[in-house]
């Protein structure tokens, strides 16, 4: 067998792992072996893999800490090949699997032997908190060169450069009473309210349900404890109101009970998802839940002493070894000391005995440690060291002993002589942190509790911590309060909890653990060796005490400074630790010092689990027309206007070369100018409103007059918000003395639709009107161009004679054997004929207008043209030649204002403000370029002095502009202050190629000025 | 994110739905022309931006479309109450504090929110969620 | 006040950094000052800084109802650019980038401000035409500023998915090669310490209760330490400028809502420039830690709450994986809310009050950090001579009612 | 009708009396990504319902009661988010908002159901919007469908709170539409026209897993 395959620390047996399923993995570039049920981190400890990573400052080597998702060392990069990469997995949260390949995140060019290993050792001392802070100033321009040099430095795992292979998608669930967390409390919980009726979701982040009671040496019942859980999750599988998600983290809390769980459903199998039955399937699955009521049942974390040396791979903590002997059936060590505070962590010894090592000593740091667990150690005769703790770990890739001394935490002092004892772990408990991360997401302030030594949730209404979460750490109460807290949700819910009975646990007496944080040294913390409190970020203890020392006394201030709790873990291990030292520091107590907030996410989560399937095609919906299908088979380019594709220009392929833009466009513009073109305006926005009060709020909401409009005819009108600003534009015909249909921009349908529903609902109720949306009901196709008329005389029974169907008039009749109502709307200048037909027929109505449009060359055009067209008329497009501070008067369209309105209609009175009464605003008007080929670049901004320096005072934009093929040249729209009375002055456009055009100020429109060509 | 019951489907739903339209109770000046400037001024742009019970508008775009008030505390983001365009709040800064003051009630404060209860049991909660 | 430099490091070092002195001092309230300054983040600091050190005023106290920079300062996204579309916003975020380019060694505290460039994309021809408005402005008015054809942007940012394929094609962009970022906690801290030593007292864990108005004259503030008097007083308090206006008996055109950041977990240098997209809705850099720093826009109802909700955090990261595919593998660390005042214009407020002698600087919405020493720079111009700096005039409370607003997102379009 | 409120509003039928082409608002997406097979092991089917007549009925409960009752059979749903159907499930009435109403009957009625209404209703204020051709009907069936709706909409689909006979207007993926059961494991959706591709190939995605299979 080769060597690298055999686990030296892996137990002949016990454990939860699978024996018979062996798992070769590589880590390192190194093949191992481990069983079905390992982490990645089990699996490592099991071949006796000491250093898993180095550190980010000072490149220190590190090793496994914990066993779950406090891990702060153990981050690898996953993957085997480049698409498949995931950066800065925690080894303790991963399932090993056939095949699976990891490297270190960081260590070159090994992690065993790392350069910047012996940088770090050199110059740590220069790299105080904050020292970037006080130097690379000089000189100044070398900042960006000392830059680039410390972001080389940068970052843990590293990006995939490829496109993620894998899909995920979202589930929304809905509950009464979400539990999270499946150890103990959540069990009994979960129990609780499922045989109450309620619909429950229990869901926890390890790959299986269960939590500490996986790895408890208590009996439940006079049973393993793991014999409960199996009946209690047997149960629960059984229920139709009762989703279990196991491997799914609860990742964030938000408002009124909304919480996101994050389901790895793959990553335990492999490194993407494989196909199922030929079909995809998601790498992970976000649910969101919306929760009547929440349960926190997340536990508690152990915290670790900060002693030095404490980063050394061999420490860890004290309830990580007993996991991974009871869990994974394996030892990581020999010789194990374990310094405590506290009798829970007595296990770890017990454990570690039990599996056959040796236990050199327990350093108790309390006086006189008494308890049930203290009494067996004792009985065993495992040699106890009261009133002391481990001082320092010895070591570099691996500890090689331990100083232990006595001493007085209170006092911060070292009281007896050191002792070094031989061992190659230190396992370390400094008591139990309830996991508040989800309480403290809703924004409540988590409390100090002096009984257990820690912090517990904030109260917030509809949420309930229950058993360790909130500082019941004892098995049988624990228990007992996730009943009762499933019960108090239940009755909030205005549900009866039915009871359950609890399995029978032996009482046992556990001794009061001690307050200690940081161990004291014989030297002063700055100048002992480096006592680590959070390892990820390589924050010390000495850093924490620089930080106060130099003002920062708030524990923000503090973790800012020192960047303590920034990591990945968000501080699961350190926090306490470091407030607990900062508190020392200012000689004040730990909630004087502050609280500790958690953000979102408690673990960190992919970005496409959050996206889920808005992306790629569906990132975001696309919207079509009835005659999409034709657009794409004749090569439209499209526009993205809003969410419509429309046709943009229609390209054509002349002489076997296709046409550019331009080409296609002065095509396009000639054939409606000269012949007759058709255009999909389906996308304009449609409003059909209906009442006998439809005209008078026509005539509030638009500036201009409709109380006479007769029915039959159409009106171009303006809409302002109250602020005086063109909002949108449109024509609306009466269809009727109480009905109208409204058009709207192509992008301000939805906003136009709501602004007249915000002022019926909430300003003029008393008026009767309704309005519906009726955008995709009917398909739009303007026919236009001098040959309209012909043509659609062809395929319909109106009379379209120019005295009967005047411009501005709409008329019903069939167009090609389909009904359809025709506008005599022009926003082209040219005769025009809107046709509308209910959108399931477009595509016929549209293929026979060019069965007989031929003959008169009807040429399909696209936004462009008729941007190009429109603007030779001098017609706005709303958010192009205006953008928020444009009333119409500046506009010069005062013809569409009506001032002598009764009702103060909305937008009027903002016209009278000082500052839009003002001459010299900005004011719509044409340009002509001086040089007749020059075509103005849309956006240049205009200046009257072109000699000026900078910065030079501007009067104004182009807002349109285009070669206008009819013309023969560029021209423009623009904005210029004091337009209006500047005819016939020459502006000036400096542009960035150093050239400066000049234009002369003409009126806005360019073609046909009397606007014949329409009446026609 | 919010779970918003709309007075007029009569049933809690995701904020998803809605959209937040600003102050409620803001009524357009019955004779905008003999407003001054600084009065229209005030109308369009001066608003109310308290740190506890706001009372809002908004619009359930996606559903029934209608415009209604919501009373929420803005640092708790707690929904005391929803009604109807055209109603008055039943509860409001002032009488809150009159009822804290008697001791009767719990005050939203710092670290509270809203108590959702799902839709499945507030079938017969009508448009006032306490 | 202690100099910084890389020598006096090596010096502390081999003194294990146990002489380090405090970058403040944490002074008791004296009754009276010149000037009082409301809200100790980066604008307040930076307005008590100037008034010390170019109008002699250091007589001048800080109130910070928590600790300094816990506001905004410590919750942006840390860009900094001057490319506004309008004069008077150039202006004042261009005299705040000139600031920025050598307050590192005004300060003597390295704020880390990094010239690495900013892109905003645009992605509809409606987004190319209003770029090309805003640089053409930009160039005008003397700031750096530049359009970019996809193919220049593909060079600049080769992980960005710039293909045709897309959802919404990149068109272009909008370049400022002087933006980039700066690290955050720095520039308070900086401004602090700075500040500190030129007298100013900078009281934490002081909370303003009242105004002291007399006459329609300010004479001092209420505080949870007592009263504190001065005939100058200044509100630089963010997303609270509202409830302190209400203190002082009117309202300001504000809401205070939520603004929502996030971070990615740490990555090896991937991404060299901060690129936004207004249309996709979604910003994006890497700070010198490594961390993906993402941002989007601001939560449509009023909040302070300082947390916003999760669709907003879903729609930035769909945008941030539509622009960066391959970032759909990296896992997001932690979001956080900040609480910004917004005006209607999307320009902030530096202007006198209806009381005398007070002074607010306020409703910089999404913008605050990158103006914070040009903000502070001109307030205090403004508060040492009692009336507005000329950068600062346009930005009176006035506006509201002459109709005069400076409409940055106005020009953003309304309809198309 | 009477000729005072004929002239109140233009009641138009939109619908060819003669045999034109038509094309329903999914014809793009079965042309351009297809209609997966339904086979054995598909767990959701999905169908489309095209070219039905679509009714927007608005107009104060009281007012519409007794005329829709009469004119249609069925009653007018008066609480919120509820549906009527009649007996062959072909027409039904749908509560949209307090004031307004969807009403779904065979295609090539709706004109006339729209002039014996306004008939009916006379003088009263309301509105009747035919709005045909801008919605489809799509229908779901399989054990598998509760599941594909809870991936695409926050809306909760459990039995307990979304029983038969109830509808509503929803977020649905990054648009929205109306969701109806009409069955235990039946359920309609009105997708509105311009979205109906991406809602389509939303559902083909989504139903991917439950190989999801579209009849013709």
């Amino acid at each position: 067998m080769n060597k690298s395959l055999k686990q030296p620390n892996r137990l002949k047996e016990g454990g939860r792992i699978d024996r018979s399923r062996k798992l070769s993995f590589t880590f390192n570039g190194k093949r191992y072996q481990g069983h079905a049920g390992d982490t990645l981190a089990s699996a490592l400890l099991a071949n006796g893999v000491d250093v898993v990573n180095r550190s980010f400052k000072y490149s220190r080597p590190r090793g496994i800490v914990a066993a779950s998702a406090e891990e702060p060392n153990a981050l690898v990069q996953l993957g085997s090949t480049e698409a498949a990469q995931v950066p800065n997995v925690r080894a303790t949260q991963q399932a090993l699997f056939e095949g699976l390949v990891a490297r270190s995140t960081n260590g070159w060019p090994s992690v065993q032997r790392d350069m910047m290993g012996m940088i770090g050792k050199l110059s740590g001392s220069l790299m105080p908190p904050g020292f970037y802070y006080k130097t690379f100033m000089a000189p100044a321009s070398m900042w960006m060169t000392y830059e680039k040099y410390i972001r080389k430095g940068a970052g843990l795992g590293r990006s995939p450069m490829e496109p993620d292979p894998d899909i995920y998608d979202h589930l929304h669930q809905n509950c009464d009473v979400l539990v999270i967390g499946a150890g103990p409390t959540g069990l009994a919980a979960a129990l609780t309210a499922a045989r109450s009726g309620a619909r429950v979701i229990l869901c926890d982040e390890q790959e299986e349900l269960g939590g500490s009671l996986l790895d408890s040496r208590e009996l439940l019942d006079h049973q393993p404890a793991a014999q409960w859980v199996a009946q209690v999750l047997e149960e629960l599988a059984g229920l139709d109101n009762v989703t279990l998600l196991p491997r799914t983290t609860a990742n964030g809390y938000h408002d009124h009970h909304f919480v996101t769980l994050h389901e790895r459903r793959t990553e335990h199998l492999g490194e993407t998802a494989s196909l199922k039955g030929g079909h995809r399937t998601a790498r992970s699955r976000m649910h969101r839940v919306r929760a009547g009521q929440v349960l926190l049942a997340t536990g508690a974390h152990e915290r670790p002493l900060v002693y030095a040396g404490n980063d050394v791979p061999g420490n860890l903590l004290a309830g990580a070894v007993s996991t991974y002997i009871r869990r994974y059936g394996v030892v990581p060590g020999r010789r194990l000391v374990l310094s405590t505070t506290n009798d829970h962590a007595y296990r770890a010894a017990l454990d570690w005995q039990d599996a056959g090592r040796e236990v050199v000593a327990i350093v108790d740091a309390r006086s006189a440690p008494t308890g049930d667990l203290v009494a067996q150690a004792r009985e065993r005769g495992i040699r106890i060291i009261d009133g002391a703790a481990v001082l320092e770990a010895k070591g570099g890739t691996r500890v090689t002993g331990a100083r232990v001394a006595t001493i007085d935490a209170e006092a911060f002092k070292v009281t007896g002589q050191a002792e070094t004892l031989d061992c190659d772990t230190i396992a370390s408990s400094g008591g139990y942190s309830p996991v508040i991360h989800l309480a403290s997401h809703t924004g409540a302030r988590p409390t100090w509790n002096e009984a257990i030594l820690g912090f517990v949730p904030g109260l917030v209404k509809g949420v309930h911590a229950a058993g360790s979460a909130r500082g019941i750490h004892d098995l049988a109460e624990g228990l007992a309060d996730g009943v009762a807290m499933a019960a108090r949700a239940l009755e909030t819910l205005g549900l009866s909890a039915r009871a359950i009975e609890l399995p029978q646990i032996d009482a046992r007496h556990e001794g009061a653990a001690c307050a200690l944080y940081q161990v004291p040294h014989e030297k002063p913390t700055l100048r002992a060796p480096k006592q680590f409190v959070d390892l990820q970020n390589d924050v010390t203890a000495a850093a924490i005490e620089i930080a106060t020392r130099e003002g920062f006394e708030s524990i923000e201030h503090v973790k800012r400074y020192t960047a303590m709790g920034f990591g990945t873990d968000q501080g699961k291990l350190g926090n306490i630790n470091g407030m607990a030292i900062a508190a020392r520091c200012l000689g004040k107590s730990i909630p004087e010092v502050g609280t500790t907030v958690f953000r979102p996410n408690y673990t960190p989560v992919t970005f496409g689990a959050i996206v889920g399937r808005h992306c790629r095609e569906l990132f975001d919906p696309e919207r079509y027309t009835a005659l999409h299908q034709w657009h794409v088979e004749h090569g439209a380019e499209f526009e993205d206007v809003g969410q419509w594709k429309r046709p943009w220009y229609f390209p054509q392929t002349v002489n076997g070369k296709q046409e550019t833009m331009h080409e296609a466009v002065a095509r396009e513009c000639l054939a409606v100018r000269e012949k007759v073109g058709i255009l999909d305006a389906s996308t304009l926005g449609k409003i059909d409103i209906q009442g006998p009060d439809a005209r008078e709020f026509l005539n509030r909401i638009y500036t201009n007059k409709w109380l006479k409009l007769e029915v039959g005819r159409a009106r171009y009108g303006l809409m302002c918000k109250d602020d005086g600003m063109l909002m949108d534009d449109g024509t609306t015909s009466c269809l009727g003395e109480n009905h109208f249909l409204m058009t709207t921009t192509t992008g301000g349908a939805a906003g136009v639709m709501e602004w007249l529903e915000l002022w019926h609902q909430t300003e003029w109720p008393e008026l009767q009107v309704y309005f519906t949306s009726v955008t995709d009901h009917w398909a739009t196709m303007t026919v236009t161009g001098p040959e309209a008329r012909n043509l659609l005389a062809e395929i319909t029974d109106i009379d379209l004679s120019r005295d009967t169907f005047k411009f501005m008039d709409w008329r019903e009749g069939k167009v090609a054997g389909v009904p359809a109502r025709v506008f005599r709307i022009s926003f082209t200048g040219e005769l025009a004929y809107e046709i509308n037909v209910q959108a399931n027929y477009a595509m016929h109505v549209w293929k026979i207008l060019f069965e007989h449009g031929d003959k008169y060359g009807l040429t399909p055009y696209g936004t462009e043209t008729m941007h190009v067209l429109r603007a030779e008329k001098g017609f706005i497009i709303a958010g192009q030649d205006s953008d928020g501070s444009v009333t119409p008067e500046d506009l010069g369209m005062q013809w569409a204002v009506g001032y002598d309105k009764p009702f103060s209609w909305v937008g009027k009175r903002a016209l009278s403000r000082s500052d839009t009464r003002r001459t010299d605003r900005k004011q719509l008007v044409g340009l002509r370029p001086k040089d007749p080929t020059v075509v103005l670049e849309e956006g240049a901004q205009i200046v009257f002095d072109p000699d000026h320096a900078i910065p030079m005072p501007m009067v104004g934009h182009v807002t349109s502009s285009y070669y206008s093929p009819t013309l023969g040249s560029g021209f423009a729209l623009a904005v210029v202050k004091g337009g209006h009375h500047r005819m016939g002055e020459t502006v000036y456009l400096p542009m960035a190629n150093g050239q400066t055009h000049a234009a002369e100020i003409v009126g806005t429109i360019f073609y046909d000025r009397k606007g014949e060509r329409q009446h026609v | 994110m919010f779970h918003i019951y709309c007075p007029y489907c009569e049933e809690l739903r995701e904020e998803e739905e809605f959209h937040p339209k600003g102050q409620a109770h803001i009524a357009r000046p019955a004779d905008p022309e003999a407003c001054s400037d600084e009065e229209w001024g005030d109308y369009l742009f001066f608003r109310d931006n308290p740190r506890g019970i706001h009372h809002e508008l908004w619009v359930h775009a996606v559903g029934c479309r209608k415009f209604f008030n919501i009373t929420r505390h803005t640092v708790t983001y707690e929904i005391l109450e929803t009604y109807k365009m055209g109603e008055q709040p039943t509860i409001t800064a002032e009488s809150l504090a009159n009822r804290e003051a008697q001791g009767s009630v719990q005050v939203a404060g710092s670290g509270q929110q809203t108590v959702g209860a799902s839709n499945a049991s507030v079938a017969s909660v009508k448009g006032v969620k306490a | 006040m202690q100099r910084y430099s890389g020598f006096g490091l090596a010096r502390h070092a081999l003194s294990h950094h146990e002489n380090w002195e405090r970058q403040w001092r944490n002074p008791t309230p004296k009754k009276q000052y010149d000037v009082i300054i409301v809200g100790g983040g980066g604008h307040g600091l930076a307005t008590a800084y100037y008034l010390a050190k170019e109008h002699g005023i250091t007589n001048v106290a800080v109130l910070e109802k928590g600790w300094l920079g816990g506001g905004n300062t410590a919750r942006n996204t840390t860009i900094v650019r001057s490319n506004y579309l309008w004069d008077e916003a150039a202006a004042l975020y261009e005299h705040s980038m000139k600031l920025w380019e050598g307050l590192s060694q005004d300060l003597n505290y390295n704020v880390m401000f990094s010239q690495r460039g900013v892109m905003n994309l645009g992605h509809t021809l409606q987004d190319m035409r209003d770029i090309q408005r805003r640089v053409n402005a930009n160039r005008l008015n003397g700031i750096d500023s530049e359009v970019l054809t996809p193919a220049q942007i593909q060079e600049i940012v080769p992980i960005m998915d710039c293909s045709k394929n897309a959802r919404y094609p990149i068109l272009g962009a909008s370049w400022q090669p002087r933006a980039g970022v700066a690290r955050h906690d720095a520039v308070a801290w900086g401004f602090a310490r700075a500040a500190d030593a030129l007298g100013v007292d900078l009281l934490q864990n002081t909370e303003v209760t009242g105004f002291k108005i007399r006459d329609g004259r300010v004479y001092g503030v209420h505080t949870n330490r007592g009263d504190i008097e001065a005939k100058t007083v200044g509100c630089v308090a963010a997303g609270n400028s509202g409830v302190l206006a209400q203190m002082a008996g009117f309202r300001l055109p504000l809401e205070s809502h939520p603004l929502q950041a996030l971070v990615s977990e740490p990555l090896k240098p991937i991404l060299d420039t901060v690129v936004m997209s207004n249309h996709v809705h979604g910003y994006i850099s890497q700070t010198d830690k490594g961390d993906l720093v993402i941002g989007a826009g601001i939560d449509g109802y009023n909040g302070y709450g300082q947390r916003g909700s999760y669709p907003t955090v879903e729609h930035t990261l769909q945008a941030i994986v539509e622009m960066f595919p391959i970032f759909s593998r990296v896992r997001m660390n932690r979001q956080w809310g900040g609480i910004v005042d917004t005006c209607p214009d999307a320009c902030p407020i530096l202007s006198k009050t209806p009381v005398k002698g007070l002074f607010f600087n306020c409703g910089w919405g999404t913008g605050g950090f990158k103006a914070t020493p040009g903000s502070g720079n001109v307030f205090a111009w403004t508060l040492a001579k009692g009336q507005a700096h000329p950068i600062a005039a346009p930005f009176s409370i006035d506006r509201f009612h002459s109709g005069a607003l400076v409409d940055e997102h106005g020009a953003a379009g309304v309809a198309h | 009708m009477s000729e005072h409120t004929a002239t109140w509003a233009n009641v138009y039928d939109v619908r060819p009396k003669s045999d034109v082409p038509a094309e329903s608002p999914l014809a793009w997406s079965y042309h351009d990504s297809g209609r997966p097979n339904v086979g054995a092991n598909s767990r959701v089917v999905m169908r489309e319902r095209a070219m039905l007549g679509h009714l927007i009925l608005r107009g104060g409960a009281i007012v519409l009661d007794d005329v829709v009752r009469q004119v249609l059979g069925l009653p007018l749903p008066a609480r919120p988010n509820s549906l009527s159907l009649d007996e062959s499930g072909e027409r039904s009435i749908q509560w949209l908002s307090p004031d307004e109403w969807l009403v779904i009957v065979p295609g090539g009625e709706e004109c006339e159901l729209e002039g014996t209404l306004r008939e009916a209703l006379g003088d009263a204020h309301y509105a009747i919007v035919n709005v045909s051709g801008g919605q489809t009907l799509l229908e779901l069936e399989g054990d598998k469908v509760c599941e594909l709706l809870m991936k695409s909409t926050p809306y909760d689909v459990h039995p307990m709170a979304f029983p038969v006979g109830k509808g509503v207007t929803t977020v649905f993926a990054k648009s929205s539409l109306i969701l109806r059961r009409v069955g235990e494991t039946r359920w309609e959706l009105v997708l509105r026209r311009s979205f109906a591709d991406y809602l389509y190939r939303w559902l083909l995605d989504a139903g991917e897993e439950y190989a999801i299979g579209v009849e013709a």
